[in-house]
């Protein structure tokens, strides 16, 4: 049903694209606090989405050889190492110890230049950004030192005090308001009853346009197959009662799936415990209806900010702004017919 | 584990060589546990504790050390376990030295053979029974190895001190053997900074005792070592200290790495041990009653009493109906030990081309075994190998591809071994039972038929035994009876003709000769030739007919200790010797702690688990004077497979290198001991040959051309030698390079690049990796000197998806003398920014480094490195 | 690489004061956070054709309707080409060209590609009949075909006002299709690209009208040449300087470049236009300029989109200020 | 297919006359999707195993299809594990499927640069001949003082830890009767 909401604020998906009777909305909840970085998930979708490989390249990031979502790689596992004491470590380790300036920063910029082939298009570039790369491995800890700049300005002993590694499984999204699903010309991106956006691989003609639509930069092209490709939240083992590959591998529930209500409530709670334990820089991503994309399926719990783990800080849906841009070709739609009538009418009557 | 208060991690990663049970140390957390993770690389593992202590690799005992020493000195310990449950207050010979009075050596050493004289270690007034222990015997033969169930025999009685005052008590001496292992010495020793150590002494001890539980996890980074038997053995006298085994929460978990490797000590494929960790015959052991005497003390407590019915049980599984009395069951069919037959002395013998024939059954020694070059030289002066993997390893064509290959070494036209690879079957194509990291047996289901010519191990050797013992059937040679008359006939299934894994099952369980009705515990097997069982241990595994192991009740619908799923041994107890939660009236020692306890109405031993105890047996309950085995166990004798009943804080007799763990140097390291005069494991095992240099470590000089300490493990995204995961494209990707971690100090100091390449060096060989700068290691201050460790994975190889140098190569030889695992976790090295040279260069250039570390000819490092000896004789007057 | 990436760590390199550096740019190892546009040239050249077309039947009808027959001819055959062309461009650019038919499967108001198609389906036929219907003079007197070619004039000029009515939403919706996406540098632009492309459509058109038709009948090209240039040039330079940060990628590289040619030769056009009115030769080449000026200007907006795609810092700087003005007000942490 | 039906199931048909005016979901729903199920569901059967690689031991659930594995994944039952795998076990199904998985015997005989074919039963007969053969050279009945050793130690074995119980008991069992001692595996590894 088309409501005031249908662009953009809060919304029920399903019920919005026209399952009358629909079961509550799925999702995911990715609790960054709680992974280790095993990558289970990664392989674990590759294996039931029979998704193809993304190919041998070493990153230097971290321990991510993945690099990135990409149509070959629903889950993707960040790593961060940051020279930062985490919040919930009781003493440093590395006090005494006669370390010199950490090479996060150095190693992080070089790590952005490096190369991947994944089998997709575009897939994932190298940023050309090393020194944006350098800010996140150097971690927020600064904020609270304003003396220090970025580890590794200052010399001698004791430099690094601690050290902090970020692990973060990414995956889609499933906006409520998802833009790659609004501008595809064929229906092949469709909202399911669970309130998941879907590509449906029968119909998909690789016209591209869902992927630039993404703000995320989640959804990717495959190449020789050239349809898009993204996480489907394994529509087809949800609908049978299954959890999705990834959730159901998860070693330690770092990735939750269930009905989005109850997952935001337990993350809520979560928040709340870390920050209580000294946590302070825990914070949730994408769980609230009123942001720009109207909240999202599958949200997280982060540790630093978005953009560190290769996350906007605050994507708006691009289609809010649709009717305003019908209204403007709509006016220069008419200033083209006023001009031709000017230029005939002119001197030739 | 998930009931623990504190959970201490040290010599394991687990969160990334045991993700899944790692979700319980991480439920534990959530629960409010405190997560300590002592390691020489800020792991993934590190990363999820609340505590990330780094240590310097192969210093784990000064470490641990450190922390009985605080534990004695400020009388931490649980007194009230201690007491009733531990040999804390017996009396030792007042002819024991300890190492404070010899430099680093016990009483007893002999320099010639390497070894100890155990006879002053034993308990006042037994010191003849150490004469009965062999050590050099016992070290050639891996002894040590049937603690895995057993102490050695001791015998029951004995001197205690119940006020724990008297000098000569364990106690006392435990006190004064760990006096200088102080929070300074820690430091010095293990580059801790003092307040690190101390934040991990308090958090042990205050979440241990009465109320409260810790754990200990630790896996083949402690047993990796010239020392490994002894740094567990540390931790066991931590937690016995502190009264945390046999109890929920508590315990040590030993994390192992193989999906049977359990089942593979249990039912052994080793030289030295027989089922149920029966030893070996020695060739002293002439005669049945021989082998069992050594099991055995005529008057020990405890469940080893009825070794002999085991011993007989066994060898009517083997023989069947040949087995009997009269023919002592065919003892004399067992094959003797010797001395060494270890894997590794193998290696070497194949060098030296005595041996023909090798078979290796999942296994990829060239990848997965220290020096990899001896492995690959040794398969090449084989007459014939039999390869049986998934997947062309790189130990199957070590004759084609390799490092030697390269550098001319080896060329296939002179390369004499034949090789069959024979494709092995999958673990869904097969059915039987693995046994996990805490003795649970799980049977498998087979899903469908092995392709091709793929075949199940139970397959190739059921039908190599037929063929074998059909080419063999006209024989009359004596030698050939043994084959004739095993017990070799199992009903097969299928078109392959598989023979049945549940019938072989049945065997192991063992069954009553006369009805053929399976047993149901091991107190039925009996020594006069009525019963068979093949894995005594096992017994049970097949009660009442039913194959146990096959049980899969989901674990949501039973309690916590889930006894319905699966199998565990003994006789499914699933915290072994947990009579010990209960107080010596068999009270829980709290409600908080409660598992299993003493229910007076009933009369018997009740709780959350199978107690691991005679179940009708009163805490009361005081042995007769005359009684063995069993019987004579008292009411409050918790170990109940130990000699005495009691855990063992001093180890009289069964460990080659002493009664008490000693901080020893790894055998290549870049420092002199700080402890002792004695640098490391005096009794370590050595194989001295120019083929096997070691690098050489202080007093020794040159110890500086391999200035840098080196560790090796695993990623979560590989497998050991990478045979079930290089050539797995979705774990490939994860991983595709091999690499080694340097900390930005050592970068700088080396001129290493992050992504660069970088070669590391040892005496052995050179190899190649891909360079990652990481905070996560971290340079230590070691005697006032700063000390780099770098770190490399392990799993590479050159056949596969992801390829690479193998980091294995880089080791030499040096055994534990107890169980003769190999030093395989520390190592000193030296690293060079570039690639390493490639062919015959490779050669010269690891050559050179050999003589600039002085390591020409045929000069070995001492054993001895303390005169402390010659020091003895003197005051003993010559 | 290595030294300058190692360099680049300092803030020194990184141009940060420590205190800055904290709040500066942060990333995940500089990666970028959206996918660019995988759309190879046959986008931008459809922008153009698409353009051309739409441009091209509106000058048609007029010049039916004021009776300029060689303008007609000319701009309604240029119409037919140019939109033959750009249904292969489209059909071209997908990663499954065989199911280029499934675009009629659903008719999506949120998805511009969607109504293009919708209006495509509508303007093709139309602006293809107004073509064939200029061949009528060549068809027999008498018989069948003679019946027809008495017909074909009328419906000629219905189609011609069907298809010059649907002209101006061809001509605008693809400014639409950029913007609606979320690459900041065509996302920011919607205001201002529809005028942008609907310019540089008439543009092109008339640069058509002074190459085919006769000084007599190309008065009303000249003027809409100017009219179209001006458009063009004015809407383009509110989006290379009035964005702020998401303008810098109109400014830089291969897309600065062409849109600064596509600036001058718009402008030469539009000159030579009026300057040119008696000149046969001038008037031909300043209408190969205005249509070269248009193929430009959309070749320069697409490479400007994709560059702000592949950086990050086009897509977190805007978004960061956006959370500290909102920040501004209340602190709560987000 | 009547133009009715065709209609019926056009896309747009379905926006203009269902819930769906947008096309979002219901009306852009295709045939496939409608009748989309998880594989496991449709497996000829399930195999109730162990994960093959650490020793965790975790619960795995094999699906077959059409004489192919055609899913592994965690088994929820079991209390080891609750149904989580570790990216090693998660890939377990590439690891049974992998197109670089041996299915031949393959045999390299002496000074030869390549691999050759050989038959199983081939295979077998070699083998035992060799292990008699090389039993009977290193053959050691007795030592210097008379002592019985029953023993070969001509022929040395290494492996086990990734194996069955009851396939290391065959192996114990066999290589004990033919006298061979050096019976190694990976516990010492």
């Amino acid at each position: 049903m088309v409501g005031e909401n249908s662009l953009y604020g809060p919304l029920d998906p399903a019920l919005d694209a026209g399952y009358a009777d629909a079961p509550a909305r799925m999702g995911f909840f990715t609790d960054t606090s709680i992974c280790i970085g095993c990558k289970a998930c990664e392989v674990a979708c590759k294996e039931w989405n029979l998704v193809p490989d993304h190919g041998l390249s070493l990153l230097g990031m971290s321990f991510d050889n993945t690099g990135a979502l990409t149509a070959n790689s629903w889950r993707h596992v960040a790593f961060i190492e940051q020279p930062i004491p985490a919040g919930q470590r009781q003493s440093p380790p590395f006090r005494d110890t006669p370390t010199g300036p950490s090479s996060e920063p150095a190693t992080a910029a070089l790590a952005a230049t490096t190369a991947i082939d994944t089998g997709t298009i575009p897939g994932a570039d190298p940023g050309g950004e090393p020194e944006s790369a350098a800010r996140m491995a150097a971690g927020p800890a600064m904020l609270g030192m304003p003396t220090s700049g970025l580890p590794g300005r200052q010399q001698g002993r004791e430099d690094r005090k601690d050290l902090r590694w970020l692990m973060m499984s990414d995956v889609c999204k499933h906006c409520t308001h998802a833009a790659c699903l609004d501008v595809c010309p064929t229906g092949a991106l469709f909202r399911t009853e669970f309130g998941t956006v879907v590509v449906q691989q029968d119909i998909c003609n690789g016209c591209g346009y869902c992927i630039p639509a993404c703000p995320y930069g989640v959804i990717d092209q495959r190449k020789g197959d050239g349809r898009a490709w993204k996480c489907t939240l394994c529509y087809d083992r949800i609908g049978d009662g299954l959890t999705p590959a990834c959730a159901q591998a998860c070693p330690t529930q770092s990735i939750q799936y269930g009905p989005l209500d109850e997952l935001r409530e337990r993350a809520e709670g979560r928040v709340a415990d870390l920050r209580a334990a000294g946590q302070t820089t825990a914070r949730l991503y994408g769980h609230d209806p009123n942001d720009g994309v109207g909240g999202d399926g599958a949200f997280f719990l982060l540790l630093d900010e978005p953009e560190v783990y290769g996350l906007p800080p605050d994507p708006v849906v691009t289609t809010r702004d649709l009717p305003d841009m019908w209204k403007r070709a709509g006016f220069a739609a008419l200033t083209m017919l006023a001009a031709a009538a000017v230029a005939f009418v002119g001197r030739s009557a | 584990m998930a009931n623990a208060d504190c959970i201490i991690i040290q010599g394991s990663n687990m969160a990334e060589a045991h993700p899944v049970g790692f979700q319980w140390v991480m439920e534990a957390k959530l629960r409010g546990a405190r997560v300590i993770h002592v390691d020489p690389r800020f792991t993934r593992t590190s990363a999820l504790a609340d505590t990330y202590v780094p240590i310097r690799a192969g210093s784990d005992i000064a470490f641990l050390g450190g922390i009985v020493r605080y534990i004695l000195e400020n009388e931490l310990d649980f007194r009230e376990y201690v007491l009733a449950y531990t040999n804390a207050s017996t009396i030792v010979s007042e002819d024991f030295r300890d190492t404070e009075d010899l430099d680093g050596l016990f009483s007893g050493y002999d320099p010639t053979t390497g070894t100890y004289n155990p006879r002053s270690w034993q308990y006042a007034g037994q010191e003849g029974d150490g004469a009965r222990f062999d050590t050099t015997a016992e070290r050639e033969t891996a002894g040590a190895l049937q603690h895995e169930s057993h102490g050695k025999p001791v015998r029951a009685l004995s001197g205690r001190d119940e006020t724990l005052q008297h000098p000569r008590c364990v106690y006392q001496i435990l006190k004064r053997h760990y006096a200088r292992y102080t929070p300074e010495m820690v430091a010095r020793t293990c580059g801790v900074p003092v307040e690190m150590f101390e934040d991990v002494a308090r958090a042990w001890t205050q979440n241990s005792g009465r109320e409260r539980t810790s754990a200990l996890i630790y896996s083949v980074g402690w047993t990796q070592h010239s020392v490994g038997v002894q740094y567990i053995r540390t931790g066991a006298i931590i937690q016995l200290l502190l009264g945390n085994m046999g109890r929920p929460g508590g315990g040590i978990l030993a994390l192992r790495g193989h999906a049977s490797i359990q089942g593979s000590t249990d039912v052994p494929t080793l030289f030295n041990l027989l089922p149920g960790y029966l030893p070996m015959p020695q060739v002293k052991h002439t005669t049945f009653d021989e082998w069992i005497g050594g099991i055995r003390h005529p008057t020990q407590k405890g469940f080893w009493g009825n070794a002999s019915a085991y011993g007989v049980s066994l060898l009517k599984a083997y023989w069947g109906d040949a087995a009997t009395p009269d023919n002592d069951f065919c003892y004399d069919y067992l094959p003797r030990m010797t001395g060494d037959h270890g894997t590794y002395r193998q290696v070497l013998n194949m060098i030296d081309g005595k041996i023909k024939g090798y078979f290796l059954l999942g296994q990829n020694p060239a990848v997965g075994s220290a020096h990899g070059r001896a492995q690959r030289l040794g398969m090449a002066n084989l007459d014939w190998l039999v390869v049986r993997d998934l997947f062309m390893i790189e130990s199957a064509t070590f004759w084609k591809r390799g490092p030697e290959v390269e550098s001319g070494e080896i060329t296939p036209e002179e390369c004499r071994t034949e090789v069959f690879f024979l494709p092995a079957a999958s673990h869904v194509e097969k059915e039987g039972t693995f046994t996990q990291t805490q003795r649970m047996l799980q049977w498998r289901e087979k899903a469908l038929d092995p392709p091709g010519d793929c075949r199940s191990e139970l397959w190739f050797f059921y039908h190599l035994g037929r063929i074998i013992r059909r080419k063999l059937a006209a024989s009359k040679l004596p030698r050939d009876r043994a084959v004739l008359d095993l017990a070799w006939d199992y009903p097969m299934h299928g078109p392959q003709d598989e023979p049945s894994a549940e019938a072989v099952l049945f065997e192991i369980n063992g069954y009553d000769v006369a009805t053929r009705r399976p047993l149901s515990t091991f107190n039925q097997l009996r020594d006069d030739g009525s019963t068979v069982g093949g894995c005594w241990i096992y017994c049970g595994v097949y009660a009442d007919g039913v194959n146990q192991a096959a049980r899969r009740k989901p674990g949501r619908e039973q309690s916590w200790v889930a006894p319905e799923w699966g199998w565990a041994w003994p006789a499914n107890r699933r915290i072994m010797y947990n009579r010990a939660s209960a107080d010596p009236e068999g009270r829980p020692w709290s409600e908080r702690k409660a598992y299993v306890w003493w229910d007076a109405e009933k009369g018997e031993w009740t709780g959350v688990d199978v107690p691991d105890f005679e179940k009708n047996k009163p805490p009361s309950y005081r042995p007769p004077p005359e009684a063995t085995g069993v019987e004579a166990l008292a009411g409050d004798d918790p170990f109940i497979l130990q000699g005495d009943g009691k855990g063992w804080l001093y180890v009289p007799v069964g460990l080659i290198d002493g009664p008490m763990p000693t901080h020893y140097e790894p055998v290549e390291s870049p420092v002199r001991n700080p402890l002792y005069g004695q640098q490391a494991n005096p009794t370590r095992k050595t194989y001295q040959r120019p083929d096997n240099p070691t690098n050489p470590s202080p007093p020794e000089p040159h110890s500086d051309v391999f200035p840098y300490v080196f560790s090796v493990s695993r990623l979560t995204e590989h497998h050991t030698a990478g045979g079930m995961s290089r050539t797995v494209k979705y774990l490939a990707e994860l991983q595709p390079e091999m690499f080694v971690e340097v900390s930005p100090e050592l970068a700088a100091e080396r001129g290493l690049t992050h992504l660069d390449f970088a070669h590391v060096i040892t005496a052995r060989a050179a190899i190649e990796a891909r360079v990652l700068v990481t905070d996560r290691l971290t340079p230590l201050v070691v005697e006032d000197r700063v000390i780099h460790q770098i770190w490399l994975p392990y799993h590479w190889g050159g056949e596969g998806l992801a390829t690479g140098d193998s980091a294995n190569d880089l080791f030499g030889i040096t055994l534990d003398p107890n169980v003769l695992i190999q030093e395989s976790k520390v190592g000193t090295c030296d690293i060079r920014p570039g690639r390493r040279p490639t062919g015959p260069e490779l050669a010269d250039y690891v050559a050179e480094y050999r003589r600039l570390a002085g390591l020409t000819g045929d000069h070995y490092p001492p054993i001895i490195t303390t005169d402390a000896l010659d020091r003895e004789h003197h005051s003993d007057g010559g | 690489m290595t030294a300058e990436a190692t360099n680049a760590a300092t803030p020194e390199a990184a141009g940060a004061r420590p205190d800055v550096a904290d709040r500066g740019l942060r990333s995940y190892y500089g990666r970028p956070i959206l996918k660019a546009p995988v759309w190879r040239h046959d986008i931008p050249a459809y922008l153009f054709t698409g353009g051309l077309a739409a441009g091209s039947s509106i000058l048609a009808a007029g010049a039916d309707l004021t009776g300029r027959p060689a303008m007609r001819r000319a701009t309604r055959l240029a119409s037919l080409a140019a939109v033959g062309a750009s249904t292969y461009f489209l059909i071209h650019d997908l990663g499954r060209p065989k199911r280029f038919h499934h675009m009629l499967r659903v008719a999506k108001p949120t998805s511009p590609m969607s109504v293009g198609t919708w209006i495509l389906a509508v303007f093709g036929p139309a602006a293809g009949l107004a073509a064939v219907a200029e061949a009528a003079p060549l068809l027999p007197r008498h018989g069948v075909l003679g019946l027809a070619g008495r017909a074909l004039p009328v419906a000629g000029t219905a189609s011609g006002y069907l298809a010059a009515g649907v002209a101006p939403a061809l001509a605008t919706y693809t400014a639409v299709l950029l913007a609606d996406t979320a690459v900041p540098s065509w996302h920011e632009a919607y205001p201002q690209l529809p005028f942008v492309f609907a310019g540089s459509a008439l543009a092109s058109a008339s640069g058509v009208g002074l190459l085919a038709a006769p000084l007599s009948q190309s008065g009303p090209a000249r003027r809409l040449a100017v009219i179209g240039a001006a458009m063009e040039v004015a809407a383009s330079h509110r989006i290379e300087t009035g964005m702020g940060l998401v303008s810098e990628p109109y400014t830089q590289g291969r897309a600065g470049r062409r849109l600064r040619a596509a600036r001058a030769l718009s402008v030469a056009g539009a000159a030579g236009a009026v300057l040119g009115r008696r000149n046969r030769l001038v008037s031909a080449l300043s209408g190969a300029a205005l249509i070269a000026a248009a193929a430009l200007t959309r070749f320069g907006i697409f490479d400007g989109g994709v560059a702000s795609a592949k950086d990050p810092k086009y897509t977190v700087t805007p978004q960061r200020q956006r959370l500290e003005q909102a920040a501004a007000g209340d602190h709560s942490p987000t | 297919m009547g133009v009715r039906t065709w209609l019926r199931e056009w896309p747009v048909y379905r926006q203009l006359t269902g819930t769906d005016p947008l096309g979002r979901g219901a009306a852009a729903m295709s045939p496939r999707s409608a009748q989309l199920a998880a594989r496991t569901g449709t497996a000829d059967s399930m195999a109730r195993s162990v994960c093959p690689f650490c020793a965790v031991g975790c619960g795995q659930r094999v699906y077959v299809k059409d004489g192919r594995v055609s899913q592994i994944e965690g088994d929820p039952d079991s209390p080891i594990s609750r149904g989580r795998l570790c990216p090693k076990g998660s890939a377990s199904k590439n690891l049974v499927t992998s197109e670089l998985r041996q299915t031949k015997v393959r045999y390299r005989r002496p000074y030869s640069t390549d691999w050759e074919d050989l038959e199983l039963e081939t295979a077998m007969d070699m083998i035992a001949d060799r292990i008699i053969a090389a039993r009977g050279a290193t053959w050691e009945d007795v030592d210097d003082e008379g002592r019985p050793l029953h023993r070969t130690l001509g022929i040395s074995s290494l492996g086990g830890a990734t194996l069955d119980n009851e396939e290391n008991y065959l192996i114990k069992k066999l290589f004990t009767a033919l006298g061979a001692l050096q019976i190694e595996n990976q516990a010492r590894i």
